[in-house]
């Protein structure tokens, strides 16, 4: 990648290195707690499923259980393994003896360490060796297909009935989005399971259940056949549940995942510990999977003003990158959000945001950047957000964005129409192609406003990180460091969830995980 | 030129051409057939001559159109008369000297954005400190005691914190509109509100992108908001009408 | 999701939700009535709960408005038939081909731009050697004589050249719309051919970007054609006529 | 202006030397000839107006007559002067007199001429001295007025029945528009006269009178006033009374007139010898009433392909630059045209248009380009031309242009309806205002493609001057070398309006806006 800004290499160094010791930092004591969906997510890897006569995920029944009778905190895995090798059950039958009461939790009698642990380590292999096939698969599927173009074109769909937002995703993909991404219920993130089954009902967004997943990716294969590509398909992680959503994913075959270190604290209110452990092991699963993850700055410049906060995007993302650089996500898989939120009635808008764009192109020059629309400052005048969107794209292929979520002109007004997204698309499709070398033939002058902004930017975040360095990152969100949002150490949902570990806690999916890779080429720091 | 105000129609460049422009797909695939399907729904909508501009294919059995045609419909416009709030906008001191001189106590407020929906930063723009456009938030003014309760708030916690704080007013965000979710929710809180025995207590007051002051008061709400909306135009609202309750209950 | 074609509506996300974009002005200033009367329009245009979620005052007493709403208006798609041109496309080969095999002499046509409309890119890429699109145009042809008259000629020394040349067709071209233009000027080429008996003698074709073969129909032409054609439609759509003609006066 | 193109500056010099024999060529003759036209606008420049009872204008009446009495070849000017001496009436009294039969031409005795000629001179001060009056007028009002931006925003409008277009025109200005141009009923340039009065129908724009004009000038001036700005209005010289209309436009505080040297004859098949001697004396008017030209350069890329003919746009502008200089135009008045019409779906086309107009920027570093929008390529998808406007006015503000014609959403629909102009202004000012000073913070790669599309263009305009040169301008124009429109020597419309001047010719106003502008600044090549 050409670079264009002139930066100071020791400043972005530095940046680098606080971010490491901020993500140091948490995990010297996130990998002393588990959480309840972390302990589900293991039981989903394992392969439970269904709910119970009161609807109750199978993977809840049992984590409850075990956490009512006080013994959650060894983790479900030797709970579960105990109870398969002493029942000669699977771990699906165990779950649902449980579910219907045939089996007590307290009927479970403790084994030793070596009655268990190999069962344990098969079962947990053979769910692994799952993630790996689908992930071979998905390898296989896009070599195969042609290429797709950068940026690629990322839209989503909305409509809150899992079988209408099959007809529309398959509909963008055969108009030519390379990635459909299919929005959540409004109030999912907040519910502390996950739903089961298709569902046809939601707001704003239609529920993440494995059917729902399942069935959009079947459209999405073929509209992939018909069109001799590779369709994306993209859900949700971030909320209370996000270790097994992505448990979810890897089974289904996504291909990108939200999926941020302090999205759901900022954005939902969401406890601080449990968020940061959460998003641990959501991580690894990710990165096992090879997923791709969508980190969330995107959403501070909704909340906080993108021309004053420009490099608080860019502090996150350092932070997002060394979090999951520790939960084995290599600098390919980071999809790091940034977005295209400068108001448009601000003298030389353009500029900044060329600026910021270029910044954090050459800033992660090998992660698949993932840049957001005009949102914020959109109005229900159409005409104009079409042509906001149309500046937005033009700033992407001239800076070599990668992941491009597509504005919608209707973005004021309600989720996206089929028509919407198709206007979205051949938006995209002109700019991309019209002014498809333009990057390569356009320098930034030398100390120009263009290089001084983006020289700003990285100063301030750099203090920013040093700040954060000093007082920790919870501190800082306390604070209201990042979307201009305050949240407590301790308040927040979800923080009943969360359990410091037992001596003998167990989770064979963490050493599976991160072994397998142990491999990568991520940069760390 | 005369224009007849009882019946106005739309315009393009000459005075009753009615030249309207239309979008919309439709769920058939694109060709001769869809064209003309595109054009009997134009004429239905009463577009004259209806022109179909473009089409294009979506994919999966949809169709595009842009159509543009005279619209033959025509509007009383010297009949429509809007329901007004009646108050002057004051600014924020102008509201917090009435505040002392009428009411001789702290107005309190509280404010949420309700049900499943998160979007603050509507309700913050009228509640929190900075405010919006230049216009200091409720919280800034010294003669009001406001409460942002955030996002996400259930309507029955709403309603408990406002009989906790004996709140004069209860501010309600809705954003999200997705088949009408904003309406149910808008409506829950009026009933809650009732079978509480709280309505007369308290103005019950809501806003977002697509709530005017029409709809609020057809909901059953003292007042409505919409877009645009600074702290003060709520808090010159609130002000106006607890003196105007605190007159009537003396006399 | 079952689809009745009998009654298809506007679709945004869900079937049948009548998802309908509109745009227009009025005459009145921008205002809340100005938004009211937007709404009834809507209304009137059939559009439920219609949102009017953009206005702007355009000045000199005009506002533009962007509308969205729930159409309630239904097609049958199923009852929809569509005339169309009864022969398929023959490529330039197959063209000559069947002239220099069925009429056994070189066809005539001349074709011009009409009234006082000037644009003749329309008709140069029907004609004109270069042609279209990687067509040739029908000047190219070896089979087709082709004369093209230019612009802004005249109906009566366009009918003149065609008596002069003993032409199979007269081709016109319409471009301007304005005030329904082109409609006075064809109907006048028809009339004019009609007083001068050369109606049954020559194929009359009309073309542009607001023509469909319906149109040309209705105004008496033999054929219509609409944006994207190319020489080879119509050189097959002549010869193909031609053909058939000289087949009828046979039998 | 920053130079960014590393042009050769001897190509640039050969060019305009080129274009200047080619000037040259055609002055060598067009100083012999006199045009029907062009003694009715001397008639109308001393004062007569009005028409007779079968509606022909008067000028139209007293130049025929003299035509058919065979003694127009001396001019109107000796006749009139004459007829005042003999008659001690008004140019408009004589015309009226002719015009009812009370006066024959035969009857006018042919005068020595220091009887006639002094008058003849004190009659066209007087004239010159009105349009000075004017000149200054618009200067004055300009002075108080605010300054207005660059790119100024022109737009046009079209309803055909002027007192709707006045309405329009007001409404244009009061939502930002600093140019309005009124276009003209489509089959006006080829009526041999003027129509009279205020007009309500006509198809495709409204006739251009002098009652037009003037209704239109109120309502700019209010919309002015209202406003603190001055609105300049437009109409077109262009057709076959090119002089004619252009004494109308320096009465009636016109600002600009669109007046092209060739493009009556390739748009409108006008006789050529006509057009090129019409052209000057038009001209002449233009440059003494202190009226900026439009040319129509834009208009060949609607027939030919702006990709392969962009050399085409330029070499014609350097003949422009050259007739127009000997006119005594400035080049501060050369509006010279230029186009955005490269097929929107070409790769890399935006770069095409950004060497385009930033060459022609460096190459007439003085003159107010006028750049017109893209038109032939767009759609009926009024999105899409939406946007496509956009990156229009974005390559405007990035190049640096001076005058630009807005795009409208509806361009390959109707003419323009209130509301597009309202959204073409809009779209305007947000590109505008939102990359105000992008263009001074980026530079174009050394030896880049567009350095490179510049240089070829530069380099093909030169080539195509030269030949032109070596055949003529005539010859050229019949071999098609403009808009790929070929047009015969001694073909077209109204050559029986063109007279050898016979001795004794005679137009007072030559002299007078000759000299009057003696002191320009103008580069004569
Ligand atoms: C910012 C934003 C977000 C942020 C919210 C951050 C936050 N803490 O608020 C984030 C990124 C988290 C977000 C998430 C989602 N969003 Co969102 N979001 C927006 C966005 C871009 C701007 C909204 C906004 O802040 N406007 C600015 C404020 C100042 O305006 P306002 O809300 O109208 O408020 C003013 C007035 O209405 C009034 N007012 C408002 N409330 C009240 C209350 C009272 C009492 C009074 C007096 C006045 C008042 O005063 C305010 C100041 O003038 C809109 C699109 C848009 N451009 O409108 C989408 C939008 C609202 N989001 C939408 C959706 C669907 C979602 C998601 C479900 C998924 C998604 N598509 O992103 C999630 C889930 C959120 C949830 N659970 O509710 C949809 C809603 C569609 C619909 N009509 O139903 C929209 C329209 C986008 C779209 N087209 O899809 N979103
Ligand atoms: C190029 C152009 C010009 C050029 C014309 C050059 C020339 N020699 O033709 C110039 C610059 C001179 C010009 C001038 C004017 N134009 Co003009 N022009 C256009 C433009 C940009 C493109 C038209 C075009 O060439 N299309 C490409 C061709 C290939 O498409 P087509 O004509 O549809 O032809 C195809 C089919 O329709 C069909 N077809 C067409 N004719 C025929 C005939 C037969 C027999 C058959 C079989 C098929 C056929 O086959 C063709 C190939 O597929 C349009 C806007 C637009 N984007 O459409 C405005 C437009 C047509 N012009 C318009 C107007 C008003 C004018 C002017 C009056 C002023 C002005 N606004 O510029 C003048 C006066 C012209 C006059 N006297 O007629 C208006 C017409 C409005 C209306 N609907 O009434 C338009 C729509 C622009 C606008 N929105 O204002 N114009
Ligand atoms: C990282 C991340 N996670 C999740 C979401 C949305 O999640 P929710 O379903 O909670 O609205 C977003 C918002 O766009 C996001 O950026
Ligand atoms: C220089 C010039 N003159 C005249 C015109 C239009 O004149 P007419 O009224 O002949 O269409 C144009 C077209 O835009 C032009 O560019």
């Amino acid at each position: 990648m050409e670079q264009k800004l002139n930066l100071d290499q020791q400043k972005v160094d530095l940046a680098r290195a606080t971010a490491a010791k901020i993500a140091e930092k948490l995990h010297s004591w996130i990998g002393d707690y588990t959480t309840t969906t972390t302990e589900r997510a293991a039981a989903r890897l394992l392969g439970i499923d269904g709910v119970d006569h009161e609807s109750v995920p199978l993977p809840n029944v049992m984590v409850d259980k075990l956490q009512k009778e006080g013994i959650l905190d060894r983790g479900l895995v030797p709970w579960l393994s105990m109870a398969v090798v002493a029942r000669n059950q699977s771990p699906q039958g165990i779950a649902e003896s449980l579910a219907s009461g045939k089996l007590q939790v307290s009927e479970i009698t403790a084994l030793p360490e070596d009655k268990w642990m190999v069962v344990a380590d098969s079962l947990a292999e053979e769910a692994a060796a799952k993630i790996r096939a689908t992930r071979t698969k998905r390898e296989e599927m896009k070599k195969k297909a042609n290429p797709c173009g950068k940026p690629m074109l990322y839209v989503i769909v909305a409509t809150g009935d899992v079988y209408e937002d099959a007809v529309q995703a398959k509909a963008a993909a055969l108009q030519g989005a390379d990635i459909v991404a299919v929005i959540r219920h409004t109030g999912q993130s907040l519910l502390d399971y996950v739903p089961y089954g298709p569902t046809a009902e939601g707001f704003g967004g239609t529920y993440a259940t494995q059917e729902n997943f399942r069935i959009v990716r079947k459209a999405l294969d073929e509209a992939g056949e018909e069109t001799g590509r590779y369709i994306q398909l993209v859900n949700y992680a971030s909320g209370l549940c996000m270790p097994e959503i992505s448990v979810m994913g890897a089974i289904e075959r996504l291909d990108m995942m939200l999926n941020d270190a302090m999205y759901g604290i900022l954005f939902r209110d969401i406890n601080m510990k449990r968020t940061f452990i959460d998003q641990h092991f959501s991580r690894m699963i990710n990165a096992y999977a090879g997923i791709i993850i969508n980190t969330g700055e995107d959403n501070y410049l909704t909340t906080a003003d993108a021309f004053e906060q420009g490099h608080t995007v860019l502090a996150s993302q350092f932070i997002n990158e060394q979090l999951g650089l520790r939960s084995g996500l290599k600098e390919e898989q980071m999809g790091l959000g940034h977005a295209f939120e400068i108001d448009p009635s601000m003298e030389d808008g353009l500029m900044l945001e060329i600026a910021q764009a270029q910044l954090c192109r050459e800033l992660f020059p090998r992660s698949p950047l993932k840049y957001m629309p005009p949102t914020k400052h959109v109005t229900g005048d159409i005409f104009k957000t079409y042509l906001v969107n149309g500046m937005f794209n033009f700033v992407s292929i001239l800076t070599g964005q990668e992941i491009q979520l597509l504005g919608m002109l209707t973005e004021a007004i309600h989720t996206p129409f089929i028509s919407d997204r198709y206007l979205s698309i051949a938006n995209a499709h002109y700019i991309f192609n019209n002014a498809k070398g333009l990057g390569a033939d356009i320098m930034f002058k030398e100390g120009g406003r263009i290089q001084q902004r983006a020289e700003k930017l990285l100063n301030e975040a750099c203090d920013m990180l040093q700040d954060i360095e000093k007082i920790g990152l919870e501190t800082a969100m306390e604070k209201g460091y990042f979307a201009d949002i305050n949240r407590s150490i301790d308040g927040g949902k979800g923080s009943s969830g969360v359990l410091k570990k037992a001596p003998g806690y167990y989770n064979p999916f963490i050493k599976i995980f991160m072994n397998g890779l142990a491999d990568m080429e991520g940069r760390l720091s | 030129m005369s224009k007849d105000l009882s019946r106005i129609k739309a315009y393009g460049d000459t005075l009753n051409d009615g030249a309207t422009q239309v979008s919309f797909t439709l769920p058939v695939p694109a060709g001769d057939e869809a064209r003309e399907a595109a054009r009997q729904m134009a004429l239905k909508m009463g577009l004259e001559e209806p022109s179909i501009t473009f089409m294009a294919d979506l994919g999966a059995g949809f169709s595009f159109f842009v159509v543009y045609g005279k619209c033959k419909h025509t509007v009383d416009y010297s009949a429509i008369k809007i329901p007004k709030k009646q108050q002057e906008i004051l600014s924020y001191y102008e509201i917090n000297d009435l505040i002392k001189k009428e009411l001789g106590r702290k107005v309190v407020v509280v404010a949420a954005c309700t049900g499943s929906d998160a979007h603050t930063v509507g309700i913050d723009a009228i509640i929190n400190m900075k405010g919006y456009m230049g216009e200091y938030g409720l919280e800034r003014y010294p003669e009001i005691e406001a409460y942002n309760l955030g996002s996400q708030v259930p309507n029955a916690d709403l309603l408990a914190k406002a009989v906790e704080l004996n709140a004069d007013a209860v501010l309600v965000s809705q954003v999200v509109t997705q088949k009408n979710i904003h309406l149910e929710n808008l409506t829950e809180l009026v009933e809650l509100a009732e079978a509480e025995g709280l309505r007369d207590k308290v103005l019950l007051i809501c806003g977002g992108p697509r709530i005017s002051h029409e709809l609020a008061i057809e909901l059953g709400y003292e007042a409505g908001f919409g877009p645009g909306t600074l702290p003060n135009h709520v808090g010159s609202y609130i002000v106006a009408e607890l003196v105007r309750r605190k007159k009537t209950e003396k006399s």
